[in-house]
């Protein structure tokens, strides 16, 4: 152990975040009761940003003795997780609203909460180590519990707090079963020794199985993959809208950069023994969010059947378990964090008469009441439809490509045939908003819902245009992953 | 022998009161189980050589957590007595899933191999040094990133647990400064003409103010307005 | 140096955190009793991981792995104070935390 | 020649700008300054649509491309937007413009009426031009496959314009997702094609055609032939599109679409896009023959099966509906045989009399006020003369009596069909000949039915009149093409001068002389058609003119066979039968079969039994957090042991 080993500059933008979070505190503690809230998501707002530069400009390597690397891979997923954090908090500024003295809204700490998350799905993201992963993991996982809870008044919430607690840490009380065993088979939980030891043995004994098949479960649950996603309509239905805006976007991508780095890195040898695994949770995760979703009234609960879909979608790239299937699946979660930021935005913005509503038929002839925001929240639709020219097509599109090439052909029909039954309800929201007689008209969006769903909606149309140069750090991150 | 014969009491005890921490009625019972269990864990950790961290589960789960839960199953003030017993409808499915997990994991575990030697160094602590110390030297050098997270994950539980379970109630009387610079006579005061001695009495000799006098200083500080519905009844308003 | 479990070996430990990771799982889904119990049965299931890493590292001769149970010692104390005050919360708004009755939301 | 590419790229941009500012500005433009601005951009479009085929005519039609932007280039995937100007693409975008600028200034009249602002509507039939254009103008499967989908968006919109109305709604959602299912077959088929051939770009896989002849691709333990698999997938993407048997059903619900819109979807862009692709693909098709051997027989059984169903369909729009899936019928018959130059010749001269037609229609409905059922019309014709007369040479056009536009282009596909000489063909010459027949009938069944005998209510006449200049003069243009297009155009695209004018746009393979051939067939086979045609026109008259109680008559003792027409073969009903009950025993819904009007088909009865099975789905989701740790752990064993095991 030399102290040349701990690379300090490395892990910057993540003690950055960590600090400015200690001092939003202070500055929140120290406002009068009721007032800190405004300028702490601004500040967060703010630490998001400055972390974003700093997070572009960090450099390659390894350090702190092999448990933090620092990669291409690694800045895509930091990026990622961090816009969606950014966008959260700005969806959570125009939810609140500027009511000081209404004791159900939500406290200042809830931005500072994000910011605590989003900085554990950076840590995952750089992890070198399963001691990190875990570690990570838990300081997003026990945030985002807190989060779902907040809303103390109401019983939801605190329900779906109550439900992602106890099936989170059984998730994770799962998946650090499974590390112990990895453990124990390699001697060492570093990543780079992971993969000399399971070079070095050629076979995998079975005590090296079930690990594998632990880790799969707990990261699978925090995607919230079928069969282990059955917290994720209660939890999206009953948290704060905010809050669940965050719960589908960041922590996904810091799930998914943790199941590449794991999978694709010190398990990508034995690839053909767990691809069939990923196959068989993508397919129904796929099949089981299409079609659950058509019952579904409340359009928060039909978001979650939404993602769950998505992301055994943006497991097809995972399965295919090549550089093009990691390229896939990061340009995939790029999409996905665009249209779904826009479309949460858009239902923060769901109140009449100052109260929330979230079933579907209260988006009836949003056309005439609000032509902007159901323009957008169509354009969302569309995009998660798969409709080119928008950013779900190409999403979509990379992922039937990588895994076709793979040769998982069932994987791919499977596929189309559950995004034409998925069409079916998103088709159906934006049949609600044009074509149906409109209901009351709802309130005014927050100026900051509207510029997050427009800006989302101008992002979700031009993707196009960004494509190249987020291919070619797809591309890079992908390299610097499966080499 | 001896090593042995100790391994073994302490993994009955430890298996024993597991399963009676998931079956003993009371709540209450369940967490001194747990804290029994965590004994004889720290047992087993001692027989496999982590003397620091017997201490710690020792200290930290019997010292801290079992007892946060003991104060949480007393606070909640539950009727234990009207419980549902037993358990869930769907047990024995429950019970063959767990089951075969069960055997599974016996059977891949039973004859654990380890990875050939990759010439990874094994991480160990200076000779010469305790594991307390050797552990010490590591969290500090190695791990201090890891160490630092967790702290965070302590300070995120803190907030947590202040945020969700602190209620700022409204009964303390605090002085609020710029609002008494910014007050004027005529806020507060009533000049009322009256001749002499008249209407007065029956208002105890002064007029009073038609809420209480705090409640007029600083508004909606006094936790509810029933003191201003009492003056209103007192008052015949 | 000579492993401090070789007297008895590794797969005792192995059999032994395995069953304590049954009755954990048993412990959640088994009751019906109080959401408490599932809280302890979480307990159960991370001591299991901990047994299993401190005999890996015994085994091994390598600290890391009881560094990683000093870390999850920690990580689960915090867990168990959120989830207690989840159970707060949610006893104050419901008034029950029978398992049963936390279907508010389903379909 | 730079200034003809430069004309062919302003001509297909133009109508986007139109598109976007209309669409988005709309508002804030006013409605009659959008209506200026798209029309202002169609005109100019069609201009140099026009240009850029006068120059490229003058050029001799050299293939060149146009590159607009570099798009996608990462990996070993790259990709560019790219115009390629040749022949088919050159007249089809000319053709294109053409027929949209008629029908958006067509649009001007026939949307006066309407209490809503417009200027959504011409937006959307500008960006329709554009997705069709993008198509047409492709330079590779990619692009294409852009422009395929921007066609099913647009006319999704345009379907359902009329969002007020229930069946709008369904009918625009119906055509989407029939067009979906056969953009799945499409989509693999682009998907084999880069297996196959490792580029989508149109030259290389052309060029690359010889060296993977052989190739085979296997599935379930069966061999196919790569090549016919492909060209297989292609084709059922062009069913969906083209409207062919199995995959029409969208279309005559489609007429539920403000009348230019059916005018436009019907006479040159969406169904002619499946006609395109085909002879785009002319050099893929030329080795799959046994795919051919099917289009053949999809083409021909869609000709006739739509002209049958044509012959007693009450509603004028829905008439000229089944005609234009009879039409393109013959046009992949013709495919089928090798003549894809007779068949981008019936394309083009059928986008005339076609608009034509549907305009004409809409001219009458305008007139008696959105009424559409012909058996309420009748002696509209001293009231709407010009109507009247433009209706009559688009129906001549359309039954191919000499010298109108749609006997220069039909014979030459029968007389193809007859040369080629297979079995199959003559299947197909056969039906297209009895459809000659049925066509002509149903035609001037319309015209007497409409404009002839007896009005049904007096009022009904007597209220209708000409309609205004902006809606009369395209129909002179159009009426004009109807009549020339045929005796103009059929030296250059079959007659002699056809190689140089094609310039290796379409391909035939050196065995396939099917285009000097069909010349020679013997005179009585070339007359069939035509005799057919009046034979068709004479019974009609006997039926709607001289006796008029006859076809009543006939309905009742024909009483079987006309309900079977009536109900468009039983085909939703067929669907019905075959998709939706396996599917409900095993989801064990017992699905009643409806009364007539609740039978819609194949998609609403898929969605429907899939609701179903989705509520039972949902049941799982208790709300109970046992039941979902156990789950979990199911999941957990079952992995488990597939990991253990496999």
């Amino acid at each position: 152990m030399s102290a040349t080993s701990v690379n300090w500059a490395l892990a910057l933008p993540e003690i950055t975040l960590a600090l400015s979070g200690l001092i939003i505190l202070v500055v929140g503690v120290l406002q009068r009761r009721g007032e800190g809230f405004f300028p702490c998501s601004m500040l967060t707002v703010a630490a998001f940003v400055g972390c974003g530069f700093l997070v572009a400009l960090s450099p390659d390597g390894a350090g702190y003795a092999g448990t933090f690397v620092n990669d291409s891979f690694a800045r895509f997923m930091k990026i990622l997780a961090l816009v969606g954090g950014l966008l959260a908090t700005i969806v959570t500024v125009g939810y609140r609203g500027e009511d000081r003295h209404d004791p159900g809204a939500l406290p200042f700490e809830t931005p500072i909460l994000m910011l605590f998350s989003t900085l554990g799905a950076m840590i995952m993201a750089s992890s070198a180590n399963l001691m990190t992963l875990f570690v990570g993991l838990e300081l997003s996982s026990l945030s985002i519990y807190i989060l779902c809870a907040l809303e103390r008044d109401r019983v939801t919430s605190s329900e779906a707090g109550l439900k992602y607690f106890v099936l989170g840490s059984l998730a994770s009380g799962l998946l650090l079963y499974g590390m112990s065993l990895v453990y124990g088979y390699a001697g060492t939980m570093e990543y780079t020794g992971l993969i000399a030891a399971i070079h070095a043995s050629g076979t995998l004994p079975p005590g090296l199985i079930v690990g594998i098949v632990f880790v799969v479960v707990g990261l699978c649950f925090k995607l919230s993959a079928v069969p282990f996603h059955m917290w994720t309509p209660d939890v999206y239905q009953g948290a704060p809208t905010p809050v669940t805006a965050y719960m589908a976007g960041a922590p996904k991508f810091a799930a998914f950069a943790l199941f590449l780095r794991v999978m694709v890195g010190p398990f990508g040898a034995v690839a053909p023994r767990w691809q069939i695994l990923i196959e068989t949770v993508s397919m129904l995760s796929m099949v089981y969010g299409a079609f659950a979703a058509i019952p579904q009234t409340d359009i928060k609960r039909l978001m979650a059947y939404s993602s769950i879909g998505h992301m055994g979608y943006a497991m097809m790239g995972l399965a295919s378990a090549s550089a093009a299937g990691v390229r896939a699946t990061l340009i995939y979660l790029a999409a996905y964090l665009v249209m779904n930021a826009g479309v949460f935005a858009g239902i923060a913005a769901m109140r009449r008469k100052g109260r929330e509503v979230t079933a579907i038929s209260d988006l009836a002839g949003l056309s005439k009441t609000d032509p902007g925001m159901a323009a957008a929240l169509a354009i969302f639709m569309f995009s998660m439809v798969g409709a080119p020219p928008l950013a779900g097509f190409f999403g979509k599109f990379m992922v039937f490509a990588a895994a076709w090439q793979a040769g998982l052909y069932v994987l791919v029909v499977v596929g189309a045939v559950s995004s034409i039954v998925g069409a079916y309800y998103y088709l159906r929201v934006v049949k609600v908003m044009y074509f149906d007689a409109p209901a009351e008209g709802l309130d005014r969006p927050a100026p900051s819902l509207l510029f997050v769903s427009g800006g989302m909606g101008l992002a979700t149309v031009f993707f196009i245009l960004v494509l190249g140069p987020l291919m070619n750090m797809a591309q890079q991150a992908a390299l610097a992953l499966a080499g | 022998m001896i090593p042995q014969l100790v391994f073994y009491v302490f993994a009955t005890v430890l298996l024993v009161s597991a399963t009676m921490v998931i079956t003993a009625r009371n709540p209450v019972h369940s967490v001194l189980f747990l804290i029994l269990a965590f004994f004889n864990a720290a047992g087993l950790f001692l027989v496999a050589g982590a003397e620091f961290l017997a201490m710690l589960l020792v200290i930290v789960y019997v010292g801290a957590v079992a007892v946060l839960f003991l104060f949480v199953v007393m606070m909640l003030d539950i009727d234990f007595t009207q419980m549902r017993e037993g358990f869930q409808r769907h047990a024995p499915i429950g019970a063959c899933v767990g089951g075969i997990l069960f055997v599974e994991l016996i059977m891949a575990l039973g004859n654990w191999k380890m990875a050939p030697d990759t010439g990874i160094a094994p991480l160990s602590g200076a000779p010469g040094l305790t594991n307390t110390a050797a552990l010490g030297t590591l969290i500090y050098t190695h791990y201090v990133l890891l160490f630092q997270s967790c702290g965070l994950v302590l300070l995120v539980a803190m907030i947590g647990a202040i945020v969700l379970t602190l209620r700022q109630t409204n009964t303390g009387r605090r002085q609020d400064i710029s609002k008494q610079h910014a007050r004027t006579r005529e806020d507060t005061l009533v000049l009322v003409d009256l001749p002499l001695g008249e209407n007065v009495l029956g208002n105890g000799g002064f007029l009073r103010p038609h809420t209480s006098y705090y409640e007029n200083a600083v508004p909606g500080s006094y936790g509810s307005g029933g003191q201003a519905e009492a003056d209103k009844r007192e008052t015949g308003a | 140096m000579t492993p401090a479990i070789a007297p008895i070996g590794l797969g005792p430990y192995l059999i032994v955190s395995a069953a304590l990771l049954v009755l954990g799982v048993f412990g959640i889904f088994l009751n019906r009793k109080n959401v408490i119990i599932i809280l302890m049965s979480m307990e159960l299931i991370l001591l299991s991981a901990n047994l299993n890493f401190v005999a890996f590292s015994s085994a091994h001769a390598d600290l890391s792995g009881q560094i990683m149970v000093l870390f999850v010692l920690t990580i689960a104390a915090a867990e168990a104070a959120i989830g207690l005050a989840i159970v707060t919360v949610y006893f104050r708004n419901r008034g029950s935390i029978q398992v049963e009755d936390v279907t508010m939301m389903k379909g | 020649m730079q200034t003809d590419l430069h004309l062919f790229a302003t001509a297909i941009l133009l109508p986007l700008a139109g598109a976007v500012v209309a669409g988005l500005g709309g508002r804030l433009l006013g409605d009659a300054m959008a209506k200026i601005i798209t029309i202002g951009c169609m005109g100019v479009a069609a201009l140099c649509g026009v240009g850029a085929l006068y120059g490229g005519w003058s050029a001799g039609f050299a293939p060149q491309t146009v590159p607009l932007a570099d798009w996608v280039n990462a990996g070993g995937f790259h990709a560019t937007w790219t115009l390629r100007f040749d022949t088919l693409s050159v007249t089809m975008t000319a053709m294109v413009l053409c027929v949209s600028l008629l029908v958006h200034c067509y649009s001007l009249g026939y949307m006066s009426h309407e209490t809503m602002p417009t200027y959504r509507f011409f937006s959307y039939l500008s960006l329709f031009t554009f997705a069709m254009l993008m198509l047409v103008s492709s330079n590779d499967l990619i692009q294409l496959f852009f422009g395929w989908e921007g066609v099913g968006l647009a006319s999704y919109l345009l379907i359902g314009y009329w969002y007020d109305r229930p069946s709008a709604t369904a009918a625009a959602i119906k055509a989407f997702v029939v067009n979906r299912v056969a953009d799945l077959f499409f989509l693999v088929g682009i998907g084999l094609v880069y297996v196959l051939f490792h580029t989508v770009q149109y030259d290389q896989i052309f060029a690359t055609v010889p060296q993977v002849l052989g190739a085979s691709y296997s599935l379930f333990g069966t061999t196919f032939n790569m090549m016919e698999v492909i060209c297989f997938l292609l084709f059922v993407g062009a069913m969906g599109k083209s409207a062919q048997l199995f995959l029409h059903t969208w279309l005559p619900d489609a007429m539920e679409g403000p009348t230019p819109v059916s005018a436009l979807i019907h006479a040159a862009t969406m169904v002619t896009a499946g006609v395109f692709l085909m002879a785009r693909m002319s050099p893929l098709l030329e080795f799959a023959p046994g795919t051919r051997m099917f289009v053949i027989f999809i083409g021909a059984t869609t000709c006739f099966f739509a002209a049958t169903v044509g012959m007693v369909q009450p509603d004028i729009k829905r008439t000229i509906a089944y005609s234009t899936c009879s039409q393109l019928g013959y046009m992949f018959a013709a495919v089928g045989v090798g003549a894809y130059q007779a068949s981008v010749f019936h394309l083009t001269t059928h986008a005339f009399f076609k608009a034509l037609l549907f305009l004409g229609a809409g001219s009458v409905i305008h007139a008696v006020h959105d009424e559409q059922n012909m058996f309420r019309m009748g002696g509209l014709w001293k009231k709407l003369p010009l109507t009247y007369a433009v209706m009559w040479i688009g129906s001549l056009a359309l039954a191919g009596v000499f010298p109108f536009a749609g006997y220069w282009s039909k014979d030459a596909i029968l007389n193809a069909l007859w040369a080629s000489g297979s079995s199959m063909s003559h299947y197909a010459w056969t039906l297209g000949t009895i459809t000659a027949f049925i066509t002509a009938f149903y035609s001037w069944r319309l015209l007497f039915l409409v404009f002839h005998g007896a009005p049904a209510e007096e009022h009904v006449r007597d209220a209708a009149h000409e309609s205004p200049a902006v809606m009369t003069v395209p129909l002179v243009l159009l009426a004009i093409g109807a009549v020339v297009a045929g005796v103009a155009l059929a030296p250059y695209y079959i007659g002699a001068k056809q190689d140089l004018f094609w310039n290796g746009a379409i391909f035939n393979a050196p065995g396939n002389s099917i285009m000097e051939t069909f010349e020679h067939v013997p005179a009585l086979i070339g007359l069939l058609p035509s005799i057919a045609g009046l034979a068709g026109i004479a019974l009609a008259y006997v039926f709607y003119v001289a006796s008029p109680a006859l076809p009543a008559s006939m309905a009742r003792s024909f009483g079987p066979v006309y309900r079977f027409l009536l109900n468009k073969w039983y085909f939703d009903e067929l669907y019905t039968v075959i998709f939706v009950r396996p599917y409900a025993a095993i989801a064990r819904v017992l699905w009643k079969e409806g009364d007539e009007g609740a039978v819609e088909g194949l998609p609403r009865d898929l969605v429907r039994a899939t609701v179903t099975g989705a509520s039972e789905a949902v049941k799982l989701q208790t709300g109970s957090i046992a039941i979902y740790a156990f789950t979990m752990l199911a999941g957990l064993v079952v992995l488990l042991t597939v990991a253990l095991c496999g």
